[in-house]
């Protein structure tokens, strides 16, 4: 199964990838750290915030892992580098 | 006075205005709260040594007052007293020394507020998403990171 | 921003004019202060379930400068980045939800300005002599105590 | 010997002596307790914060008890009721 999600990248992630935001078919199953790996494969260069990012479905941190995410179409998924808001 | 005026208001601004320490003391004033504390946090001129000329935020708007809205959710949970809390958060270009946040909250007594504030200002900054980019004087930029943002290099230490 | 603009600030202000939280932090803002911290005292509309309908205030106007300079010169001891400090107190007549008094200072982070706010409000009820007197809707009135000051009956417990 | 001072009321210090302020005559070597009980002299009513006041000589708190004071020509006392500012 696929779904089609919107992908949105911020500050560091939106300056590597070139982008703010974009749709992109994912597995409806997967790994939050496969997701990831998913998104680097597609912007190489996200590679070097790898080890200081997490990321959001459906406005829900989560952190890269083993931890198991359904994607349904339409759904949000959100690239967070380090938080530097206040 | 009614009930009604005076009952909790969780107040989340995202804005590209400027803030006003006035507009939101205004909006967490009742007549039962003997207290407000504040929280203003300001754009810093240097950083490092490097000068910094100007400040730029960006946010993830909906998920960034989602939870703000969970932060004030935990503030009630932990102070039950805590009668009105506003966040206001600047988006885009801070000039220095204009707030990039403010923090406004009201309670009967003011340790509860004072504690509140603490803790919505430190909560609001490994949890809610906002990106600040430095620019310095050299025209290089920085996008920073919160030491208390558990994913952070400081944060991971 | 010459260091000398920059230059540590006590700014201490009994008046009987309305008092302004805008004023109060613009007053303590500084290029390379990333923190602005707050407390705002304002009159409360009931004690112990009387309808208050007015407050007033009065001071030992030389001696309460004394002790507020007093107070500024412990928290520079205490938390030595704190930049600019500044505490208003209103005089005579306080409507109810007026701010009776605003205490504002600015710090580079935030830590040091949190705290030293909330020992300033502390000691200032403990020694700064400021007396309160409400009038409730009844027309008895009562001259207040801060729990704070050690010579109060609830201080002496 | 004798001074001349200024002694103010605040307050409940006010209501009780009906006062501001006042000129008097007092001996130039006393105790605190001894000034205290010079003033209640003068206003008996003052005895009702007896047991919740302290006094203030050329603006420094001093509390009622041994403690020796000496005053000069033009001193400023004060009588200090609980305080309530904030």
């Amino acid at each position: 199964m696929i779904s089609e999600v919107s992908v949105l990248y911020f500050a560091k992630g939106a300056e590597l990838t070139g982008l703010k935001s974009e749709t992109v078919k994912l597995p409806s199953e997967l790994t939050t750290l496969q997701l990831w790996q998913e998104l680097e494969g597609r912007h190489p260069k996200l590679s070097v915030i790898r080890e200081q990012v997490v990321l959001a479905v459906r406005q829900e941190y989560v952190a890269l892992g083993d931890q198991s995410v359904s994607l349904r179409d339409g759904d949000e998924v959100a690239v967070i580098p380090p938080l530097s808001g206040g | 006075m009614t009930e009604d005026v005076d009952s909790p208001r969780d107040l989340i601004k995202l804005t590209h205005e400027k803030l006003s320490s006035d507009v939101v003391s205004t909006s967490v004033t009742c007549p039962s709260c003997g207290a407000i504390s504040m929280f203003i946090g300001t754009t810093r001129d240097t950083f490092e040594g490097q000068k910094v000329i100007q400040l730029e935020y960006e946010a993830y708007v909906p998920m960034a007052e989602l939870e703000m809205k969970k932060i004030c959710t935990s503030i009630r949970a932990e102070w039950p007293t805590v009668r009105h809390i506003c966040i206001q958060h600047r988006l885009g270009v801070v000039p220095v020394m204009e707030a990039s946040v403010i923090v406004g909250i009201s309670s009967p007594h003011r340790a509860d507020s004072l504690e509140a504030v603490r803790f919505c200002i430190d909560t609001l900054k490994a949890t809610v998403p906002i990106w600040k980019k430095e620019v310095y004087e050299t025209e290089e930029a920085s996008w920073k990171q919160n030491k208390e943002c558990l994913w952070s290099v400081a944060g991971k230490k």
